[in-house]
């Protein structure tokens, strides 16, 4: 019973950053059909920044919630700006060729990001774990969680209720579903599909770089966090399905909660369940839960 | 088959190999090791023509340097001929099974899903204390037929050896790429259902494919094992095939000699990079990349031509 | 003279949509079978379900008295049906030549995948084939322009050579002159009827221009929510009130009426 | 087939121009009587960068310039290797296997660098050492951990001033019994590689052998670089161990920190960390007081209070602003080492420059005075050093705004490490036989 209460709170807490860092590479992919590399250099640079704030402030001895605050902002601001660089810099020049070159011009500006990095922060790690420390945990039985875990969640879940508001009752959302659903049929009816380009990447970098901030006070930052989280949030988007952002939720809570059973239950496969779900779910659908293939008309 | 191209691929093999003897052994390693690669490209150039881009090629890529090593740790192989064949076979087989799997998926999936194989397998393998978990395990040098050379002459043989298995694949895959199933890779990228109206089997076309591909990268890494002395689960994991495919954009689609060239280059560039900008060579090959898509959108091997379209006296494409 | 395509009971739904129904015939070889119904009455699906490109849910299709219902559409080319499609479907970065030789190739091999991985594409015999049906349909001239900048005519003239060649015993031309100017609509049909003639093909074609079919079918079927509702020769079937109602529009005139109100 | 042909040409002639244009970039320097050529080799990009890597990088800076001026204390305080300037070369270590022995090559043929000191990873210490043995190029491992080195072959040109990792939790179980005298049950948690894996074997091996009834209850392996512990920690949280060993470091060792602090787990049980010294700093009072700390060696903190060792934490901290971790100690260790054995052979010679096999000689059972503590070359054929090694608990002091490591327990080399020819992994299995502790 313990173990299932474990199983779930920690699925839940791992499902939350996963959804994070998912949801704004899933928004990116429906959109433009980006499968976006560089997604994780907007988490690390979401970290990355999220340290900085968190130095700025709390070494003026400013009052412990508003960093929290400040951190987001600031890593908001910094997804904003590389946002806007790389999708009118780098990404509109490739507009129009083959998804999987895209996928490799991502891929080139993840490693050139990578540097960009050490360029700015240097190689040594960061920390930001007052907000965390701040938040404090709570009591149940023989667990304790932590209460900047069940933030996590709250706010997942938030950005998945706002995702879900804002794309169905926001005329900028109900834009994006049809640039989603149908391309063409968008460019026809006078839809600038230029700026609700520019838009998506620019709400997608800021989402990336929200996930590092979310994750910042859990984490030590250091070089490299970024190759990890691609991978993972490849693997949630391509279980819930490529650019659909319930697929995103549901696909990270499917990861995390088996990534979170194997721990309890099984620690020897921990290593690749991930993976093994992934393999498992497009084996059987092809294109992840939540999508399917739209068959050609001939 | 003696044609032309025939004639001058072998002019420039056996060029190669006796440049081989004037070059100082650290580049003769270098050219080695890319050539090795090259093979995995040439794989991919073959998937790539068909419209498929995986990112798991390196789980054929580790496979058969792991089939390699475990051959020569447990079983006691040390022919370089037999640790070869072991090793394509190995991979091939691994492909063949997978590929009743991959070859029916395409796009970004394809290349997911790939990628999610070689990363079991990179799982795997650091969970697998007895092949030494991340740190791998070392791989002795292999003996030619009776011949065990040591030292520079190592470096040598094992240049010459990886010329060979290079002509002889670039021979196959020359006539393959003139074959019916070679020549339907642009058909299948295209237009798959009219491929299948015409009365074949996309799938197969392309799980025969995916064998080749895989069977090539086995090779690759099997030369690559036994040059490099040591394999680690690194073989396996994504950014071994992001890397791979890389060069493959570097190098372009069109030709057998892209792929060697590609790898070159590549190899070049990355050894370069490493002496010269130490803390900046991944921003290095990242704008590499990025150049090579943005000005060269086929690759290295277009300039050749372009360079032969500016003359005057050749026949203009019909139409471009 | 024996049926060698016959169809009965053929059936399709998706879910509740009811896309073709109670469809049973029989085409003797050699004849030529114009297809005519407003878009949605189920001509495509029709041409699909012999093609294997669908499942049909009910009745069967038999070739030259072999069951071939349900067969993945490459083993029904395999067997001698060919089909074109409404939207010519080539290989837009080959040139003409080298679509044909695709096709050409596909169609001489022996169905085994070793094989197919040692002939050469540009074999002699293969290149020799392509030059005599490229003269055939008259589309030698754009031989090697890629055929993503063809004129669209030139386009589906190709897309049917292709289909021929695998020299089929029957073959499905699904719309042959959709987006074909009116004036280059005939030329169109005469050349690809000659050709197909002189290979004593069976022809099903499915065709929006009562002008065409009047002039090119020996028989006309008339499909109407799904299902057949007249058979015959082409003054029989045009004739009839109910076609003219619900397809041709009950003006038309035979033989010089307006096009088809559904073009 | 054609084009194809002259493409290939065109190709061909213009990589080689390519080729030739690398070569000659990268210019073979001509030899300088006058100094002694030294390849560096470590992490510079990537997440080991931060932890090993830079500050290797940083200790191997220093000390090198204070060596070309004369400036360390004695008995180093001779110009660089007996008299000639040390020139270095510095590498990257991040890339594959075949792109770490592609670059060592390249350093060993056409940079013709005299030796080489440097590698983090054990995978790639295990990949080059065959290569260095081929091309009888004289290399120092500096920081990587695993005992297979030198256990799977006798070597020749490799050495490893730096003790391995199976001290590291023979001493750790030591310490933790030797102020728990009662502990019934433990857990690990280690990162699911090599290095991880071979820890957590030692810890338990020698554990069965130091307290037979102590059980293990959890064996957590998260995967390297996770970042997220929560469903570990609520494991671990249900179980009733006493102590938590793990074998984490920087990075990934400081995120589990923040997250168990977030929850109390320190609270439960004593956490054992082995390498938590090179993270203390930063860590600060998120280390649960009574932690059970290791430096992989008398290192940092841990460092016996030497001259030496006053000189090398002040130069550092005066350039760097921070005080050096293991990684520096590692770095410095091994570039002594080989100053020791170079000059040991120059006087055999009457200070002219020793061939390197001279070299090698002297290296080989060499004793010299490291910066924390003496080190010997004892086991591994005379290739393998073994050193004293230090452990401590964590106090976080309040006042100072600092942590501090108190209960300090030195053990004697030969009471951590196997006797010279038994293999690290048979010795604890054999029940430690052979161990000096007094």
């Amino acid at each position: 019973m313990l173990t299932a209460f474990a199983i779930l709170t920690d699925g839940l807490a791992y499902a939350a950053y996963l959804f994070m860092v998912a949801v704004g590479l899933t928004l990116i992919f429906g959109v433009m059909k980006i499968l976006n590399v560089a997604h994780g250099s907007f988490y690390a640079f979401g970290a990355y920044g999220a340290a900085m704030a968190a130095g700025i402030y709390y070494d003026r001895g400013l009052p412990e919630a508003g960093g929290f605050l400040f951190m987001i902002l600031l890593a908001m601001a910094i997804g904003l700006v590389l946002g806007l660089i790389l999708e009118r810099g780098v990404l509109r020049f490739v507009y129009g060729r083959d998804e999987v070159i895209v996928v490799l011009v991502t891929y080139a500006v993840f490693l050139i990001l990578e540097d960009v990095i050490v360029f700015i922060w240097g190689p040594q790690s960061y920390a930001a774990y007052q907000p965390m420390v701040w938040a404090g945990n709570v009591e149940i039985g023989e667990l304790v969680l932590s209460n900047y875990d069940i933030l996590l969640v709250a706010i997942s879940a938030g950005l998945a209720l706002f995702a879900y508001w804002a794309l169905k009752f926001t005329r900028y959302g109900r834009l994006l579903t049809v640039v989603i659903f149908d391309r063409e049929t968008a460019a026809a009816f006078g839809i600038n599909v230029t700026v609700v380009y520019t838009v998506t990447f620019i709400i997608g970098a800021m989402l990336g770089a929200l996930g590092g901030a979310m994750m910042a006070p859990k984490i030590s930052i250091t070089l490299g966090i970024g190759v990890e989280v691609i991978v993972l949030a490849f693997a949630v988007v391509a279980v819930g399905g490529m650019g659909s952002i319930e697929g995103a939720l549901v696909g990270a809570l499917i990861v995390g909660i088996c990534r979170a059973a194997a721990v309890h239950l099984m620690p020897q496969i921990e290593l690749f369940v991930i993976y093994a779900v992934m393999a498992l779910v497009l084996v059987f659908r092809p294109y992840g839960l939540f999508t399917r293939a739209q068959p050609r008309k001939i | 088959m003696l044609s032309r191209a025939n004639l001058i691929g072998a002019v420039l093999f056996l060029a190669a190999g006796i440049i081989g003897f004037f070059l100082p052994p650290w580049l003769v390693s270098l050219l080695t090791i890319a050539f090795a690669n090259a093979l995995v490209v040439l794989g991919l150039i073959i998937l790539w023509r068909a419209g498929l881009v995986p990112f798991g090629q390196a789980l054929y890529y580790c496979s058969g340097a792991y089939t390699v090593a475990l051959l020569a740790r447990w079983a006691g192989v040390s022919d370089a001929f037999v640790l070869l064949i072991a090793g394509g076979l190995v991979a091939g087989i691994v492909a063949f099974l997978t590929g009743f799997l991959l070859a029916r998926y395409r796009e970004i999936f394809f290349a997911m899903l790939s990628l999610a194989m070689s990363m079991i397998l990179y799982g795997v393998l650091v969970k697998t204390e007895t092949l030494g978990s991340t740190d791998g395990f070392g791989v002795d040098p292999p003996h030619f037929l009776g011949y065990a050379p040591h030292g520079d002459a190592l470096g040598f043989a094992l240049y010459w050896f990886v010329l060979v298995v290079c002509a002889i694949s670039a021979l196959v895959i020359g006539v393959y790429f003139k074959s019916v199933a070679g020549a339907l890779a642009v058909p299948i990228r295209d237009n798959e259902i009219r491929v299948e109206f015409l009365g074949i089997s996309v799938t197969r076309l392309i799980h025969m494919k995916l064998v080749i591909a895989g069977t090539l990268a086995g090779v690759g890494g099997a030369l690559a094992a036994m040059t490099i002395g040591h394999v680690d689960p690194n073989m396996s994991y994504w950014t071994t095939s992001g890397g791979f495919v890389f060069v493959t954009i570097l190098a372009g689609a069109g030709s057998v000699a892209a792929a060697f060239v590609g790898s070159l280059v590549f190899e070049i560039v990355r050894s370069f990079a490493f002496a010269v900008l130490p803390g900046f060579w991944q921003m290095t090959l990242g704008i590499v990349l990025l150049l090579t898509i943005l000005f060269l959108p086929e690759g290295l091997g277009s300039l050749a031509t372009r360079f032969r379209r500016r003359k005057p006296d050749t026949k203009p494409v019909a139409t471009s | 003279m024996s049926a060698i395509l016959s169809v009965s009971g053929l059936e399709k739904t998706f879910g509740s949509v009811v896309a073709a129904r109670d469809i049973s015939l029989d085409i003797p070889a050699q004849q030529t079978v114009g297809v005519i119904g407003a878009n949605g009455a189920g001509k495509t699906t029709f041409v699909n379900m012999i093609t294997g490109h669908l499942t049909p849910t009910k009745g069967s299709i038999h070739f030259e008295g072999k069951d071939i219902t349900g067969l993945p559409s490459r083993d029904i080319t395999q067997m001698g049906i060919s089909r074109s499609f409404q939207v010519a479907q080539v290989f837009p970065s080959l040139s003409v030549f080298d679509n044909m030789c695709a096709a050409t190739a596909i169609a001489r091999g022996d169905g085994r995948f070793i094989s197919a991985a040692l002939r050469s594409v540009h074999a002699p015999e293969i290149a020799a084939d392509v030059n005599v049906a490229i003269e055939l349909f008259q589309i030698a001239a754009y031989r090697d322009t890629l055929a993503s900048t063809l004129p669209q005519g030139i386009r589906k003239l190709l897309d049917i050579a292709m289909a021929v060649a695998g020299a089929p015993r029957v073959l499905l031309l699904d719309e042959p002159t959709s987006g074909i100017s009116i004036e280059e609509k005939f030329q169109l049909m005469d050349v690809v009827m000659s050709a197909l003639k002189a290979r004593n093909i069976t022809v099903l074609f499915v065709e929006h221009d009562m002008e065409i079919v009047e002039r090119f079918a020996d028989r006309v079927l008339a499909f109407y929510d799904g299902t057949v509702i007249a058979d015959g020769t082409p003054g029989e079937t045009l004739g009839q009130a109910r076609v003219q109602e619900l397809i041709t529009g009950a003006k038309l005139k035979l033989p010089h009426g307006e096009a088809s109100p559904h073009a | 087939m054609k084009n194809y042909a002259i493409r290939m040409l065109r190709s061909g002639a213009a990589a080689l121009a390519i080729a030739a244009f690398a070569g000659g970039a990268a210019p073979v320097q001509a030899q300088d009587a006058g100094s002694v050529k030294l390849g560096l080799v470590t992490f510079l990009s990537g997440p080991a960068a931060g932890p090993f890597g830079v500050p290797g990088r940083n200790g191997a800076e220093i000390l090198i310039e204070a060596l070309n001026a004369g400036k360390v204390p004695a008995p180093y305080n001779t110009v660089g290797l007996g008299g000639l300037k040390i020139e270095t070369k510095i590498i990257d270590e991040s890339g594959s296997a075949a792109n770490v022995v592609s670059e060592y090559r390249n350093l060993v043929q056409r940079d013709q660098v005299d030796a080489i000191v440097g590698y983090v990873s054990s995978g790639n210490c295990l990949a080059v050492t065959p290569v260095a043995e081929e091309l009888k190029a004289l290399t120092v491992l500096f920081d990587c951990g695993t005992p297979r080195i030198f256990e799977e072959k006798p070597r020749k040109y490799v050495f490893r001033v730096t003790p391995h990792a199976t001290q590291d939790n023979v001493a750790a179980a030591r310490y933790v019994l030797a102020k728990k005298k009662n502990v019934t049950l433990y857990s690990g948690i280690n990162q699911n590689y090599a290095w991880g894996q071979d820890s957590w074997r030692d810890f338990v091996g020698a554990m069965s052998v130091l307290a037979p009834k102590a059980k293990v209850d959890k064996e957590l392996f998260p995967k390297l670089f996770a970042g997220e512990y929560g469903a570990e920690i609520s494991t671990l949280l249900t179980s009733k161990s006493q102590v938590l060993h793990t074998s984490f470091y920087d990075g990934d060792l400081e995120s589990f920190i923040y997250q168990q602090a977030a929850r109390g787990l320190g609270k439960r049980m004593t956490i054992l960390a082995t390498t938590a010294e090179s993270s203390m700093k930063r860590l600060g009072n998120k280390i649960p007081d009574g932690s059970i700390i290791g430096a992989r060696g008398s290192n940092g903190p841990l460092a016996r209070d030497t001259e030496l060792n006053k000189w090398f934490v002040k130069v550092y901290t005066d350039r760097y602003g921070t005080a050096p971790t293991y990684p520096s100690y590692h770095m410095a260790q091994s570039i002594i080492g080989l100053k020791a054995a170079w000059e040991k052979a120059a006087k055999a010679k009457n200070d002219a420059k020793p061939t390197i096999d001279e070299v090698v000689a002297a290296f080989e059972n060499l004793q010299f005075e490291a910066f924390g503590s003496t080190i010997k070359l004892a086991i591994g054929h005379g290739h393998q050093g073994i050193a004293e090694i230090a452990y401590g608990t964590y106090k976080f002091n309040k006042q100072k705004n600092e942590g501090e490591i108190v209960d300090v327990v030195r053990f004697p080399a030969e009471c951590a490490n196997p006797p010279a020819d038994v293999n690290a992994e048979d010795w604890i299995k054999g029940g430690m036989k052979g161990a000096k502790c007094d």
